[in-house]
């Protein structure tokens, strides 16, 4: 029920609406629930409105933080 | 595409008076089923063909109900569906399709114009899969009892002697190869659907399988088992299918099964499983281990099956269960449908 | 798919896995609840348990809306669904729910009432708009995920003036939920040792709600997100939070959750809701505080005012055990309905109704493996 | 009329799901149309059959889509016409049907009930006519999208070499004997129409006609040029379809036609034809001249062709028209029906 | 069938053509118009020419309501039945009626037109009291035969209060059309030795009705039943009326057929409708008083009132020669489209509209029959 | 147009109607046009209404007069 994905905002629309891409697949979705949402972002997307924006540095010290804990023991770093 | 032939009408609709059995049905025949199909056998013009019998083996027999919404999209339309959705069944079991009846049912107000336009549809897909459609019968319902058009389609097909393909075949240690990618068919189609409006470029794979069956029986003689085209349910459904059939289970690997990225978005966006979506064009082959190679290799050697790939293996399991390992290192079932709802895609 | 291929990383799995066995402790069992049922999905869908040590259990909880919901409400809906002129709208999850004696909206909607799928509450808009001559009702349900998306629906009625629109409000709060199981509702105290909190209702409520659970509780919780890797890192987290006697609310799903959450949803959805004093949930019976309605300002959008839905208790199963393993006492395996009486095809309990119930995962994903001893496996 | 078999479901509908290609399907097909149908070949449990090529002469193959509404009605049901549909169009050539498929339309929320009873009427009929329905295929539409069910039979035979029989092969001074009174069919099918309100004791004459087919060709061998089933446009239209494709003219006795008196009746209230009106279980024969009194006799002989009659003669005419000699004394053309609306009642 | 089968006895039959050839008298040629397309459909269907002799020449005359309602009043009914809530409905010989452009109202049913054929208008009520929403409008046509059930409809349509049914007037009469012919509307004279009157329309106008055929045309007429040997008796009784030099009004239809006709009848008729000034015939052009409408008081079940259709007066074709067959100058065959450019499946003028047309009898019955002198005979 | 065929009533139904019956086919229709109709009346049908009744003792007369017209040549007599 809760099931969202993140899609990137390619095109503003009017009447708070914006179009996503998800590998190429694009779909159009309201932006209703989030204030300021640019081309090039992305957002988690929940049946049809975008409920968050996703931040990539964030999203990139979680990656490091796997990787390094990943990397903890010899059969993770094998 | 074809000789040239009468102008296809334009701007008319059917009438619950082309189904009546009167002039106006033998017009309709004439103007657009007979040009478009044309072949000696159909040219009999009674209400059955009288034909050649095949010499040798056993003839096969099928037969599909063309339903999909939208009629029209991308990589098809309903006429081509109709043909390979009964040829593939033919395919199938090893056998090369030889003719195609087709039963229209039509609802008054449908355009002429596309009516024609399916009708050559079906002459294509039929004369690329080296059938001819020899028979066929139309009926016309009242406007609202009908969606458009329903096509169901039969086909008789002949299989070698010696050849015995068949869905209780499997044997543990047998691998499993599946021809391509999936979801393609059915993921093109809910593109299509106005209430999930997205878009993607993907087209269905909708397509007559009978070179690449060929070239897989060449390849693989005997020791192919059995072949399924896995439609209705996808992957899945025809994996379990033929797990319950042979009486075995099934370990699939999901890094070997391919999935285009725009079927994979769609999945997502959506909440569905690619394994368990339509495909019109694909097949899943088991083949004796020793051959598996051989006959991915010359499937490969096949455009049809240029993405072949071993997915999995037969195994024995009194509970017949499928079960994949994930691309993520753990392991789950594949199991049918239990109910979602799709729209009607085949 | 950006944010997504990233945290389905087999190699990274194995690592963070082996990681996790090496930090977990000798003879010690970790009782984690993902109180979420994308996260009950998701490890049924990637096969989470295979590659957890033994030690690390996962318990699933009651964080699917669809498989809570009570019975009488489902009822309530296919009685209005029936009703001439009513078109009635929810999520394709819904449809299938069984209610009383067998039916479901589903069965309606093949018995003639006007039972429509929509992907978005906006579709719902959309088709009172173009068909003014139907009353159109939506069934929401769903956690605070999915409420904004029932306000914003209810702020275009609003503006577009349209009288045709109606909504049946099912909508139920995490925290409440997640206070009776770590409280113990029913006088049992919850035997957990930590929680992984829900990924995308937090973008939405923010992790600061889930604070009492330390505070009150004892509990550590990491909000995961719903991708393999997420999970994987979240044990890891609790099980360091636990190996350390520490219980302390933590994000592990950063990229989209912030401490308070998404403000604009949370003042929308204040704008249209307010608690009701008590709502039911299967399997766990009425909590307080829990659910949502319609506030007495937007009688007119009420279908529960308007057409005087009055929906009548109807008692959980009897041989279901669904409130036993909600509360992580059982697994699916233990009830003697599952796999027998009780399966996704034919669902008996609230847990089997949903892809993203406990014992449909487990059945749909899971029942290969091992069962409890002394009982048969199912076929 | 069958083996004990399960308890029909009761009170059930049909679903989307029942279509999906899942476990529901197969549910709906191994609880209603397998036991309802049961032979070896359709156990093969495959998505076609796989048969015995007849020894000798050739196939013959041929497709009917029946949309007959209502489903039920005085005489038979949408799954008997299905049956004899196609296997009376088989046995017009003079092959003995062998072998079946029945392709189903479903719509949602129709009566599990009735389809049952649907199927078992099938499996009847197809029992009473020799030949086994040996695949399949189930769709199942949306509310609103079809009239509860259709059915799409075709159907493979084998006719004997030497024997050929086609609507080109009329030649004047041939014989046309009609089996039967005409109109039943349709007329049985318009007393249940409830805006028609009338009420008869008619039942439809929907039958297999393989048996009074065999006798026939016994009795007359080559001097049989060929056979028709005046179904939708009737009598009329059938005969005008043969002298078109015979490029020849017919000359009728309006009094040797056999109609029933409540036949008669409702044409009379209706400002119906009864030669336009459908059968289904009647045929028309051309025959040599020199066979028509032995052809006959053999044909009386029959139950089916009890009240068979020599209702005309063939005759040179470069219009092909169809005349007939009035029981009043005159001359008419008999035509095809221009466009007359009737209910759909095949 | 008693009352049916007596008439039809083919013995009888050559017996009354004997009488019939026995007493024409020689080189004398006897033109009959049988008045009613119910008669032409019958000489017809029995292949009466056959049995009469070639002294007798039946001219088929314009009382089919199908074929003379002109093609503006088709095309106003097919513009109402496409508009949005509208059900029209009629008799099924209306439908396939060509209006303007190769419409008619099967193709605009085809295209989605909620246009439904009833066998009776009391159907048309019924529908309009078992589907409030719809606005039924029955469009109505018809000779005085038909214009009474018109008349009942609206009888209980008032009295159960639908305000949802309407009708769209169309009914025609048969008195004024048969003094346009004697008289010759155009300026021509009528070339007919005698008429043979209607059969149904009499039973409700009475036989009175046509005595001005007698007195200001000095015509003889006979009103015969439909069954071809109250047809044939018809003709011996006008051959014998001519050999006397007479011109009375006879009735052969006694049976059903009184003087003053069906006065219950005849005043419902009298309650609801008034004559039009001047209505349009396919064929005959303008007549005055020959058609009728609703009475100004019932203008809430006048369709053409309610819905302010103006119908758009369209020529007839060019070629058709109608005109003069129905005034009985000209034979279908000498009409250069007959049979090429016009046949009941693709009709051009107003004979070959209807199996009743004396275009389409002929093409449907006749054809085989020689063609005129000089012209190809149509395969 | 004016298709109508004599019938017999063989019962009256309520709000003028009755049912009539044609060699055994029988159909409910209205006589709403007449007054008196009776049991065992024929009445001539035009859609759905009875129209007028058909007059026994005329339908004889007509018949008489018919074989009379028929008889009174040679091939008529044969
Ligand atoms: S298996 Fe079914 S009955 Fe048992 S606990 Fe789960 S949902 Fe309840
Ligand atoms: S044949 Fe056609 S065009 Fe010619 S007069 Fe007759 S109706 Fe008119
Ligand atoms: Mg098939
Ligand atoms: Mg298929
Ligand atoms: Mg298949
Ligand atoms: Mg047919
Ligand atoms: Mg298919
Ligand atoms: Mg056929
Ligand atoms: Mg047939
Ligand atoms: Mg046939
Ligand atoms: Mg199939
Ligand atoms: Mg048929």
């Amino acid at each position: 029920m809760c099931l969202a994905i993140p899609a990137e905002i390619v095109a503003l629309h009017p009447g708070e609406r914006a179009l996503v891409s998800l590998d190429g697949v694009t779909k159009e979705i309201s932006v209703a629930l989030l204030d300021g949402v640019a081309v090039g972002d992305y957002v988690v997307v929940h049946v049809g409105h975008a409920l968050a924006r996703i931040d990539p540095e964030e999203a990139r010290r979680t990656l490091d933080l796997l990787a390094e804990a990943a990397a903890l023991t010899a059969e993770g770093a094998a | 595409m074809t000789a040239p032939r009468p102008t296809p009408p334009s701007g008319g609709r059917v009438e619950m008076i082309h189904g009546a059995g009167g002039k106006a049905m033998a017009e309709l025949i004439a103007s657009i089923f007979a040009p478009a199909l044309a072949n000696p056998y159909l040219a009999q013009g009674n209400d059955q063909a009288a034909l050649p019998i095949p010499a040798g083996g056993r003839l096969v027999f099928s037969t599909d109900g063309a339903v999909v919404s939208p009629l029209f999209f991308p990589g098809g339309d309903i006429g081509k569906l109709a043909v390979n959705g009964t040829v593939n069944d033919l395919a199938m079991a090893g056998a090369t399709p030889l003719y195609l009846s087709t039963s229209f049912i039509i609802e008054e107000g449908f355009p002429l114009a596309d009516l024609d336009r399916i009708a050559r549809s079906i002459g294509a897909a039929a004369r690329a899969a080296g059938v001819a459609v020899v028979t066929g019968d139309t009926k016309v319902v009242e406007r609202g009892k009908a969606d458009g058009l329903f096509i169901a389609t039969a086909g008789i097909g002949v299989v070698p002697a010696g050849l015995e393909l068949s869905g209780d075949r499997a044997r543990p240690g047998d691998r499993v190869i599946l021809s391509g990618s999936v979801g393609d068919h059915g993921v093109a189609i809910l593109s299509q659907r106005e209430n999930l409006s997205f878009a993607t470029d993907l087209e269905s794979d909708c397509a007559a399988l009978v070179p690449l069956v060929a070239a897989m029986v060449a390849a693989a003689g005997p020791a192919l088992r059995l072949m399924r085209d896995p439609t209705r349910g996808g992957l899945a459904a025809t994996l379990n299918e033929l797990a319950r059939q042979s009486g075995v289970g099934m370990a699939l690997e999901e890094a070997a099964i391919p999935v285009k990225p725009a079927v994979s978005a769609v999945c997502e966006l959506l909440g569905l499983d690619p394994l368990t979506i339509a495909n019109e064009g694909k097949l899943v082959a088991v083949v004796a281990p020793e051959a598996a190679e051989t006959l991915l290799a010359a499937m490969r050697a096949h455009p049809l099956g240029a993405a072949a790939a071993i997915v999995g293996t037969v195994v024995e399991d009194p509970r017949r269960l499928v079960r994949m390992r994930t691309a993520f290192g753990g392991e789950r079932i594949v199991d049918w449908l239990a109910g979602e709802q799709l729209p009607r895609i085949c | 798919m950006k944010y997504v291929d990233e945290f389905r990383d087999g190699g990274l799995a194995r690592g963070l896995a082996a990681t996790i066995a090496a930090e977990a402790e000798p003879g010690r069992t970790y009782r984690l609840m993902e109180f979420c049922g994308g996260h009950t999905h998701a490890i049924a869908r990637y096969g989470l348990e295979d590659l957890l040590p033994q030690a690390v259990r996962l318990i699933h909880g009651p964080g699917c809306p669809v498989c809570v919901l009570p019975v009488e409400r489902i009822d309530a809906a296919i009685a209005l669904a029936r009703r001439p002129g009513i078109t009635l709208c929810s999520y394709g999850d819904l449809l299938r729910v069984p209610g009383s004696g067998g039916t479901s909206l589903l069965k309606a909607k093949a018995a003639g009432a006007d039972v429509r799928m929509v992907y978005s509450t906006l579709d719902a808009v959309a088709i009172a708009q173009r068909e003014p001559e139907r009353t159109v009702v939506f069934l929401a349900i769903g956690f605070e995920t999915t409420t904004p998306a029932s306000a914003v629906a209810l702020e275009q009625a609003e503006a577009a003036g349209l009288g045709n629109f109606a909504l049946i409000c099912n909508h139920v709060l995490t925290p409440p939920a997640m206070r009776a199981i770590l409280a113990g509702a029913d006088g049992l105290a919850a035997d957990l040792d930590g929680v992984i909190g829900p990924a995308h209702v937090s973008t939405v409520i923010g992790a600061e709600a889930y604070d009492f659970c330390a505070a009150e509780f004892a509990t550590p919780l990491v909000v995961a997100g719903f991708e393999p890797l997420d999970l994987l890192q979240a044990v890891l987290m609790l099980v360091r939070q636990i190996n350390r006697g520490e219980a302390r609310i933590e994000t592990q799903y950063r990229r989209a959750v912030t401490p308070g959450g998404n403000r604009k949803a949370q003042a929308l959805v204040e704008r249209w809701f307010e608690p009701r004093g008590a709502f039911a949930w299967r399997g766990l019976g009425s909590l307080p505080a829990s659910g949502l309605k319609l506030r007495p300002a937007f009688a007119r959008f009420d279908a529960e005012a308007r057409f005087d839905l009055a929906p009548r208790p109807v008692a959980d199963p009897p041989a279901c055990e669904c409130g036993a393993i909600l509360r992580g006492r059982k697994r699916p395996e233990e009830c003697r309905l599952f796999g027998t009486g009780c399966t996704p095809d034919h669902p008996v309990g609230a847990c089997m109704v949903s892809a993203e119930g406990a014992c449909a995962a487990r059945w749909s994903y899971g029942r290969f493996r091992a069962a409890p001893a002394g009982q048969a496996v199912p076929a």
